[in-house]
């Protein structure tokens, strides 16, 4: 028996290693470095490792390998854009991480009592939340360049895990915030369990593990497609989940209510990143020549989820429940994309994401604003008259509600209109002209919030908009600014996702 | 010289301005809104002194890539038919500011705020009517959507929210459906030798007529929302109660025009075919505004929605005069628009006056204005005649183009819209009655009779119905080559008198 | 033809008089009633240089044209600001420009209480020369200009004491029924672009024999209609009444001696048309027969002595409308009839007035009453007035009518037995009532308050009336002797002055509308003269008389048949558009609100509901798998 | 039947058997897992389902998954289940009736569905290749092999999983750690804080709770000789969460003599 | 023998362990179900590997375990948690985010 050592190129490794590192000596801070010093040590951290990992990212950004990693990553063009937009949705949403406001002093304390109390008083904070964040993030950047199936469910749960922790870290309605958790994690379990089955499936009908194997046995396949097709649609199934997409969505209204706001910004954002960009990477390379079976269950799955998305946001009451709900919709956006299975696709695809996690981040980044002596309010009725009280924060919700409505001259309108062009291009018509429907939906209630700041007149009970810290301000003005700019002169990052924007095989 | 970017800039130049001044300092913004409004109307006239009448061609054309990996540049270039509505803004601008003066008071936020809005709608307006690339057109189209709802939302009356949801929901609804449309465009002309926006190569794409049966119904629905043509019309009244009178002016004025001129522009242009197919039954929505437009707003006892109701009749007319396919109805349907914006505006100020001296906009709390403020009523009432196309006046000529133009080739529909000019008298003389006329009521005994800036305001409004009633050849003649370019490229040639040439 | 550059003084000049007058407010108000009768009357001085002019060339270039400026030209649409004097409109501006003067003149007096006469001679001169462009017009559309500008002049002047709410309306109904007839004309004018390429009279005139029976039929219909609600005709006749809430110089003005003639001069201007299109002048013609027993019939029962007047006019205008009817013969006649009756029946609204400011504006006939002594010059003029339209020889209306009722009985068949007869009646009952007016205000017994202080008028009042009365006696004999008006107009008709049978020697025809007249005067005393006069009027009347003072039903017809329905569709269609229409949005909102709460409703919180919705999810898909595999 | 795979192995009748034992057994105790009341009875048969699939991993030449699943799944990880369990209350057991509207009909539904169309499915199946066994790859032995895969081919998922585990581990601690905010008193402080109290009352300790017998008492308020509750009897905790009971629902007068004794 | 015995012993696990997610109340059973259900997707890892004939589907069940592993040191640290808030480890009593 012979062993041939393993070679891994480290430098095309770099932003995932950098990110575990940055973990690791996070996880050793905690244990090492007084309570007093630690937020600031993790912080300076956290922040320096997301932008080492974010600059090494734009280093590699032209290389492309298949064999980083031995064959279980693999490093192109779509890769890199998908990173980076992780980062800097990362990046964004730690500035609201650092806000010790929303989480809990002290997790394994029962709520309400004396001993939480003490917690809070003495300052406490939960600073494991960011290596659990920098674990979350290594695990998203590897979910999108997996290339084959162990690197990608490994990647799926190391995303999940601290995810599913972090939700259950609110300091308020710490009852809700340990309920999301709990239904976070059985629902996320329940899903990978159907992956993981999904998985097996497509192992026995290729023999292959790796991508490259089953996209071989995909089209050269001998046999009926019956496993491929079992294996597929339960594989479909666990990415569905993570993007959100009906009937898989259940989870999110719940757990974005439920976890606390920076978490939820987070979540929201770079998950869908990380799951369409592994979608992308799967459907565009692996299954691309069984569209036939796909493309239909997919454009179903994209109507549905953009119609139900937009019709139950419209009677929500809550802010990141309307939001989580949006979310759904936007899923379904998202997946005619997928169905698109072009290269204006990828790009569109790509552009939208970025563009849309950097909103919702944005968005969040001003609910967490909004608070009383009670913390956040996310109950809408009490947004009223938000516009009077803080122009900043309602300015800048309105802003990124418009682009989520998709209004022009935000980089939701230029989102929309790329990735439906695609679609369309691909002849999903039913898609586009229900994409197009929902969209009148969904602006009815981004346009009822925006009615609620600024056109009703304030209630007066206490509801405070906190003077915004300077970092919370810096995610909200990055956001604003971003998508701004990609609204009027996209041009630029459209270019930069069109020539790297290629899938190697 | 690039004069259709430089009017574009020039207002988000004074809005930027404004937005700088200190914020107590409510008379200086005013002053600046209205010392760039007035730049960019001399501007406009300046430009408009270049343009050469008897060239069908785009003309002040430029073109900046904006996103090359669409296809998208930022492309403007004017013909008669843009150029014509593009003065009419411009000119309508500095009106508005100047006699809404005190209209921002009422708001939600500063008078600052308000002329930043203005301004950039300002800007906006003459970018909708200036572009030549769809894409630009589009995104212009639905953004301009903002500064107007938050003008509505913000500075209006009433149920001014409610009424400010509804105008953005209706005209978000038609945009997304153009949407549609523009995706599949777009998408197709990928296809027949890349990805373009431009309006002439896109009227050359091949397309099935199913397609450009459904195509064109995208871009009609958004046009006849925006125009508004009957049974999408509701959002109008309720927004052009709710808005300030200046507000209103640009509403109906001239953002209600972009989706007639949309018609032109777009419908025709892009889908000729199809154009031709949904001729009758346009025709028939047509006659129905017209008709259904004069029995609400005779109904109407609110005099703001009456005049909504008007303009709605008048929409009417000029959606039949782009569809008649006739020289006559087709210039007459442009220089239409232009009067509208015009007597519109002007009944549109009075009426802000006489609420603000009244406090009430139902019409039968006034009474017997004619002996109280003689200015102000004889205002109204000359832009009542306006409405109602008396001869003389600015709208009869264009009116009355529409219909014999109309006439020409449907005898039966230009018929039936005559009988709205029967209706028109009652729907001004009514109001005109109850207002102005009687004795005069109770409580009405002291208000006061316009004051100079407002007779400022209003006289150049007056003046031009006046004069173009009179004499419209200058605007005719820069619009007639337009009108009958846009005849010709849709294959039609004016009908022949059945016995002229004998 | 002939071209002048200052046809458009006729015009200008009471345009800038109205014009200034309204934009110089109430810094005007000491001179302005000066400046109105001025323009007016230099208007009248450039008419009658005009008219010398004209006299002075051959008869082939008499008419005269004038074009202004180019005004709209669209693709073979060319309408030209162009002005047309010829034979036909000099008498129109003579007859508008000398009687309009003269009323300036007396409204200078009438007026002078009103501290808003200053706008009253706004509008006056406003009239005029709108009324100057309405003959004066070379075209269809420039008449339409001027046709809707008198339209509009009417209504100011009909609603010149608006703050009272009847007056107010009344000027609206006028304005309203007026547009019916001007949509008449728009559709005539639509009808001649689109068969002839042309709206001017000349081209009209030049094409009109190419075209098509049922286009010019169509044309010549729908000028009539517009004839007709001007001229208030059978079915557009019931503003007229109404219309009398204006000052009374007005009525005498607008409604008796210019503006309601507007429609004979229409048809008359379109002799081209009706000619080539015989349905068309027949209806005109049962127009003009049905108006003028209507306008009569209700003369007889009216009290207020305005309205017998204007139902007077309506029935003399069909007369004329009758008379242009009849084609090439007629037109001369209505022309004719058309003058004298600008000349009397103006003096008697004159003095109508007259008799109004001696009686504190009372207007009902029945509190009159012997005033012949207390107002001695209106009641001589009335008086001439009144034999003028009687038609007793020699005084005006003798020659102008009853050569209509020549015509009439001359039309031939049945035809014109029928017009014949109904004229014939027509000029019995006008006797009956006229004389019933004359009886009323000038003879009896006094019937009014004490607090009426009846006196004549002043000077400028009653001058102008003299001025009238003498035209009312003399223009018959001048405008017939020789036939010169018949002569003078005779260029423009297409008149085969060929002998047509005379069913009646003329003489017989006078003789039998004398016999008339003298019954209806006969009946008209007996009922008057020889019994008392009630200064209320009695209730107990026969079924007719109640009809007729309802103005034969007119209002209540309108009412029921276009006003009612007209206003339940207009709230029907506001209730609909709220909500049918609106509705109809508002539901699909709905509709998407409450499938949202529905939907909501999968949303109950339980995880293990979620996992449900997973696997049934997963069941579908492996489902769809299931059904694509078999 | 399924058509993808042919026979495989040599041991072909032993494994038949074998099969058709066990695998009813494990399909028997999974369902029981479903049906049975008590969670720890589901646990059992969870590790008696284990142990089965352990047996059948080793008959298909998995030989090291099948040791780890014995040793790590059913030895480690459902004892920290069971742990867990004891934890939260051994004797909890679920009431079986579906308290969730239309749940019931949904989950059988579900389960016969989902099963049938799966077995339905699979018996289509076709591979289209013959199955080849894993004596191949099995040459330098299980462990082996999977050892030359596991540190070469797949090192990197290798490593990312020892973070995740560490995630885990951390995980865990953030949920379950507490961290002490003040300094533990001393026996000393606390003898001292005892006798210089407020009273001298505390100096013989806190009364305990539960003077009633009909129950274990913990949450329930000991009276004082006057009738009125001790409120320092309570846990202070129990209190602040509120799981106190009311000590009159207890109060003899209001308790039916009558009745004997309860069971 | 045929090895895809084994495949529908696993689906069969795979069903129950689903349908055990929906019908059972308590926390932990919850969880085992799910625990149950990566059992099954084991097992097919297995015995594909078998079919195939390489060892890559059992590597990828040796890195299930592990996972696995994971999963429930997180999760029960999260049942605990909740339990302890609580006093419940049934699911349905976690209810206050809905609609």
């Amino acid at each position: 028996m012979t062993f041939t050592a393993p070679v891994l190129s480290y430098t095309l490794l770099s932003p995932i290693l950098i990110l575990l590192g940055g973990a690791l000596i996070g996880v050793l801070v905690e244990a090492f470095i007084s309570k007093a010093l630690r937020p600031v040590v993790q912080l300076t951290l956290t922040l320096g490792t997301l932008l080492l990992s974010l600059l090494q990212v734009w280093r590699i950004r032209g290389e492309q390998s298949l064999t980083a990693a031995m064959g279980s990553l693999v490093i192109d063009g779509p890769a890199a854009l998908l990173q980076g937009s992780i980062l800097v949705i990362a990046i964004i949403s730690i500035f609201l991480i650092a806000d010790t406001e929303h989480f809990t002093p002290l997790a394994a304390a029962l709520p309400g009592s004396a001993e939480e109390r003490e917690a809070t008083q003495a300052g406490n904070q939960v600073t494991e939340v960011y290596p659990l964040t920098l674990f979350a993030v290594s695990g998203m950047m590897i979910f999108p360049i997996a290339s084959d199936l162990i690197m990608l469910f490994v990647a799926l749960e190391m995303l999940s895990l601290p995810l599913y922790l972090m939700a259950g870290l609110s300091r308020r309605r710490r009852l809700a915030s340990q309920e999301s958790a709990l239904k976070y994690f059985l629902l996320g379990s329940f899903a990978s369990a159907f992956f993981l089955f999904g998985a097996a499936y497509l192992y026995g009908y290729s023999g292959s593990i790796t991508f490259t194997g089953i996209r071989e046995s995909v089209i050269g396949g001998s046999g009926n497609d019956v496993l491929l097709l079992i294996g597929m649609a339960f594989l479909t199934i666990g990415l569905l989940f993570k993007v959100g997409a009906v009937p898989f969505h259940s989870w999110s209204p719940d757990v974005y209510q439920g976890a606390p706001t920076p978490i939820t910004a987070f979540m929201a954002a770079a998950t869908k990143v990380a799951a369409f960009g592994a979608m992308l990477r799967i459907f565009y390379t692996v299954f691309a020549n069984a569209e036939w079976s796909w493309t239909p269950i997919i454009s179903a799955i994209a109507i549905i989820s953009m119609l139900l998305g937009s019709l139950v946001a419209i009677s929500q009451r809550d802010v990141k429940r309307m939001l989580a709900y949006s979310s759904i919709a936007h899923a379904g956006f998202l997946l005619s994309g997928i169905i698109a299975l072009n290269k204006a696709g990828l790009d569109a695809t790509i552009f939208y994401l970025f563009a849309y996690g950097v909103a919702t981040v944005g968005g969040f980044a001003v609910v967490t604003l909004v608070r009383d002596s009670a913390g956040e309010v996310t109950d809408l009725n009490r947004w009223k008259g938000l516009g009077k009280r803080s122009p900043f924060a309602a300015s800048a919700f309105a802003l990124f509600l418009l682009a989520f409505a998709g209004i022009p001259l935000t980089s939701g309108f230029i989102g929309k209109f790329s990735i439906f062009s695609a679609a369309y291009e691909k002849g999903a018509t039913a898609v586009v002209i229900t994409g197009v429907l929902s969209s009148a939906i969904a602006a009815f209630f981004y346009i009822r919030v925006i009615v609620l700041m600024f056109f009703t007149d304030a209630v007066e009970d206490g509801t405070a908009v906190e003077i915004p810290s300077v970092l919370t301000r810096a995610t909200v003005v990055i956001s604003a600014v971003i998508t701004l700019v990609l609204g009027i002169y996209p041009a630029p990052v459209l270019d930069f996702i069109t020539n790297l924007a290629i899938f190697i095989r | 010289m690039k004069w259709l970017s430089l009017l574009m800039l020039l207002p988000l130049a004074g809005a930027a301005i404004i937005a700088a001044l200190p914020k107590n300092n409510e008379k200086a913004a005013k002053q600046a809104a209205l010392a760039t409004t007035l730049v960019v109307m001399a501007a406009t006239i300046a430009m408009a002194v270049g343009f050469q009448r008897d060239n069908v061609d785009l003309q002040f054309v430029e073109n900046y890539a904006w996103i090359p990996s669409f296809g998208i540049n930022f492309a403007l270039g004017v013909d008669a038919i843009a150029l014509v509505l593009i003065l009419m803004s411009t000119i309508l601008a500095p009106v508005v500011v100047l006699a809404g003066w005190n209209e921002a008071h009422g708001g939600r936020w500063s008078v600052k705020t308000f002329y930043v809005l203005i301004l950039v709608l300002e800007t906006m307006m003459i970018g909708v009517f200036a572009a030549t690339d769809l894409f630009l057109f589009y995104v212009i189209f639905e953004a301009m959507l903002i500064p107007v709802y938050f003008l509505i939302g913000g500075y209006g009356s009433g149920e001014r929210s409610a009424a400010a949801v509804k105008f953005l929901l209706y005209s978000l609804f038609g945009g997304l459906l153009m949407l549609a449309s523009i995706i599949a465009l777009y998408v197709m002309s990928g296809a027949q030798g890349g990805h373009t926006f431009d309006l002439d190569k896109l009227s050359q794409l091949q397309m099935s007529s199913t397609t450009q049966n459904l195509l064109f119904l995208g871009f009609f629905i958004a046009f006849a929302i925006k125009a508004p043509v009957w049974p999408f019309h509701t959002w109008l009244p309720d927004a052009a109660k709710s808005a300030t009178p200046g507000t209103s002016v640009l509403l109906l004025g001239v953002l209600d025009k972009v989706g007639t001129f949309g018609m032109i522009r777009y419908c025709l242009t892009l889908f000729p075919e199809a154009s031709k197919t949904f001729t009758p039954l346009i025709m028939i929505l047509a006659v129905i505004s017209i008709v259904y437009g004069a029995f609400l707003a005779i109904g109407a006892k609110d005099i703001k929605r009456l005049i909504a109701y008007t303009s709605i009749s008048h929409f009417g007319f000029i959606t039949m005069g782009i569809f008649a396919m006739t020289s006559q109805a087709q210039s007459g349907a442009t220089l239409y628009m232009f009067n509208h914006g015009f007597s519109t505006a002007a009944l549109f100020l009075v009426a802000g006056w006489m609420i603000a001296r009244r406090g009430s906009s139902t019409i039968s709390e006034f009474g017997g204005l004619q002996r109280v403020t003689p200015v102000m009523a004889w205002s109204f009432f000359i832009a009542g005649m306006s409405s109602l196309a008396l001869p003389g006046l600015s709208s009869f000529v264009s009116e009355f183009l529409v219909l014999v133009g109309t006439f020409t080739r449907y005898p039966v529909h230009a018929i039936i819209a005559t009988f709205g000019i029967v209706l028109a008298a009652l729907y001004i003389l009514i109001p005109v009655q109850k207002a102005l006329h009687g004795p005069t009521t109770v409580g009405n005994e002291n208000l006061k009779d316009l004051n100079l800036r407002e007779k400022v305001a209003i006289a150049p409004v007056i003046a031009v119905i006046v004069v173009l009633g009179f004499y419209p050849s200058p605007l005719l003649n820069v619009i007639n080559p337009a009108a009958k370019h846009v005849i010709s490229q849709m294959g039609f040639t004016d009908p022949v008198p059945s016995i002229g040439d004998k | 033809m002939t071209t002048s550059s200052s046809l458009v003084y006729l015009i200008a000049l009471p345009l800038a008089g109205a014009v200034l007058l309204l934009l110089g407010g109430r810094r005007t108000d000491k001179w302005g009633h000066l400046l109105g009768t001025a323009m007016s009357a230099s208007s009248f001085g450039v008419g009658l240089y005009q008219l010398m002019l004209m006299l002075d060339r051959p008869t082939e270039q008499r008419p005269v044209s004038q074009k202004l400026f180019e005004w709209i030209n669209v693709g073979e649409f060319k309408v030209d600001a162009g002005l047309l004097l010829d034979q036909l409109s000099i008498c129109f501006v003579l007859l508008i420009t000398g009687v309009g003067t003269l009323i300036h003149i007396y409204s200078i007096s009438y007026m002078s209480h009103d501290k808003d006469r200053r706008r009253f001679f706004a509008y006056l001169n406003l009239f005029i020369a709108a009324m100057l462009l309405l003959v004066l017009g070379d075209s269809y559309l420039n008449l339409y200009v001027g046709w809707e500008g008198v339209g509009l002049a009417s209504y100011l002047l009909i609603g010149f004491w608006n703050q009272k709410p009847a007056y107010a309306t009344a000027s609206k109904k006028a304005f309203v029924m007026n547009r019916i007839g001007d949509m008449g004309l728009s559709f005539a004018i639509m009808i001649a672009f689109a068969t002839m390429g042309t709206v001017s009279f000349a081209g009209v005139q030049e094409h009109a024999h190419h075209a098509s029976e049922a286009a010019l039929t169509g044309m010549g219909i729908m000028l009539l209609v517009a004839a007709a609600g001007k001229s208030a005709q059978f079915p557009l006749q019931a503003w007229l009444g109404d219309a009398m809430a204006g000052p009374t110089p007005v009525s005498a003005l607008i409604h008796a001696a210019t503006m309601v003639t507007a429609g004979v001069y229409l048809i008359t201007r379109s002799n081209f048309v009706f000619d080539a299109a015989p349905t068309a002048q027949l209806l005109v013609v049962i127009v003009g027969a049905i108006t003028l027993m209507f306008g009569a019939l209700i003369g007889t029962a009216k009290d207020d002595i305005k309205k017998a007047l204007a139902a007077s006019t309506m029935s003399q205008i069909g007369y004329m409308i009758l008379a242009a009817g009849l084609g090439p013969v007629g037109y001369a006649f209505a022309i004719m009839h058309l003058l004298t009756h600008g000349f009397f029946k103006a003096g008697m609204f004159l003095g109508a007035g007259s008799v109004m400011h001696g009686m504190n504006d009372e207007v009902n006939m029945r509190k009159y009453g012997a005033l012949r002594k207390f107002m001695p010059i209106t009641f001589v003029t009335f008086g001439l007035g009144y034999l003028a339209i009687l038609g007793v020889p020699p005084f005006a209306g003798f020659y102008s009518k009853d050569m209509i009722i020549e015509t009439a009985f001359n039309a031939g068949g049945a035809k014109g037995i029928i017009l014949g007869v109904t004229t014939l009646i027509g000029a019995a009952i006008t006797a009956f009532y006229m004389t019933r007016v004359m009886i009323l205000t000038f003879t009896g017994t006094k019937r009014w308050d004490d607090n009426a202080h009846p006196h004549e008028s002043p000077w400028l009042m009653w001058l102008p009336m003299a001025v009238l009365a003498i035209g009312s006696v003399s223009s018959g004999y001048l405008l017939s002797s020789g036939g010169a008006l018949e002569n003078w107009l005779h260029p423009l008709f297409d008149h085969h002055a060929e002998h047509e049978h005379h069913l009646l020697e003329p003489i017989v025809v006078s003789a039998m509308a004398l016999t008339m007249v003298a019954i209806g005067v006969a009946i008209a005393f007996s009922k008057y003269a020889r019994q008392e006069v009630s200064s209320v009027a009695p209730e107990n009347v026969s079924i007719f008389t109640k009809i007729a003072r309802q103005d034969l039903m007119q209002d209540r017809f309108n009412e029921a048949v276009f006003m009612r329905p007209g206003q339940a569709l207009t709230t029907t269609l506001v209730a609909a558009d709220e909500v049918v229409i609106d509705g109809a949005v508002r539901g699909v909102g709905q509709a998407a609100m409450s499938s949202g709460s529905a939907l909501r409703g999968l949303q109950n919180g339980y995880v293990r509901s979620y996992a449900a919705l997973i696997l049934v999810g997963a069941i579908a898909l492996i489902g769809a798998i299931w059904v694509v595999v078999q | 039947m399924m058509q993808l795979a042919l026979e495989v192995g040599q041991t072909a009748q032993p494994e038949a058997i074998m099969f058709w034992i066990l695998g009813p057994m494990a399909v028997v105790a999974a369902l029981g897992m479903l049906l049975v009341k008590k969670a720890v009875h589901s646990a059992i048969l969870m590790a008696f389902v284990m142990v089965i699939l352990a047996i059948f991993y080793i008959a298909q030449d998995a030989v090291f998954l099948g040791i780890v699943q014995v040793v790590v799944y059913t030895g480690a990880v459902m004892m920290l289940f069971l742990f867990i369990l004891m934890l939260v209350g051994v004797d909890s057991s679920d009431s079986l009736t579906e308290t969730i509207a239309g749940l019931r009909p949904i989950a059988i539904t579900a389960a016969v569905g989902f099963g049938g169309l799966m077995v339905s499915l699979l018996g289509r199946a076709t591979l289209g290749r013959q199955a080849t066994g894993l004596s191949a790859a099995n040459a330098d032995g299980n462990v082996q092999g999977i050892a030359k895969e596991l540190f070469s081919t797949y090192v990197f998922p290798f490593e990312v999983v020892s973070a995740l585990l560490i995630t885990a581990a951390m995980g865990a601690m953030v949920l379950a750690h507490h961290q002490r905010t003040t300094v533990r008193p001393t026996q000393r402080q606390l003898s001292i804080n005892r006798f210089r109290g407020e009273t001298l009352a505390s100096a013989a300790g806190l009364p305990g709770p539960g003077v009633y017998a009909r129950h274990n008492a913990v949450d329930v308020p000991a009276l004082l000789p006057d009738g009125t509750p001790a409120p320092t009897s309570v846990n202070a905790s129990l209190e602040a969460r509120g799981d106190m009971l009311d000590y009159k629902s207890f109060d003899l007068s209001e308790v039916n003599t009558q009745i004997v004794e309860e069971k | 023998m045929n090895a895809a015995n084994y495949l529908y012993i696993s689906a069969l696990l795979f069903t129950i362990g689903a349908v055990g997610v929906v019908v059972r109340r308590n926390a932990i059973v919850v969880f085992m179900c799910i625990e149950l259900m990566l059992n099954a997707a084991n097992l097919s890892f297995v015995t594909f590997s078998r079919i195939n004939g390489n060892l890559d589907g059992q590597v990828m069940a040796f890195f299930t375990m592990v996972v696995a592993a994971c999963e429930v040191v997180v999760g029960l640290a999260i049942i605990v948690t909740i339990y302890r808030s609580r006093r419940s480890a049934s699911v349905d009593d976690a209810s206050l985010l809905k609609r």
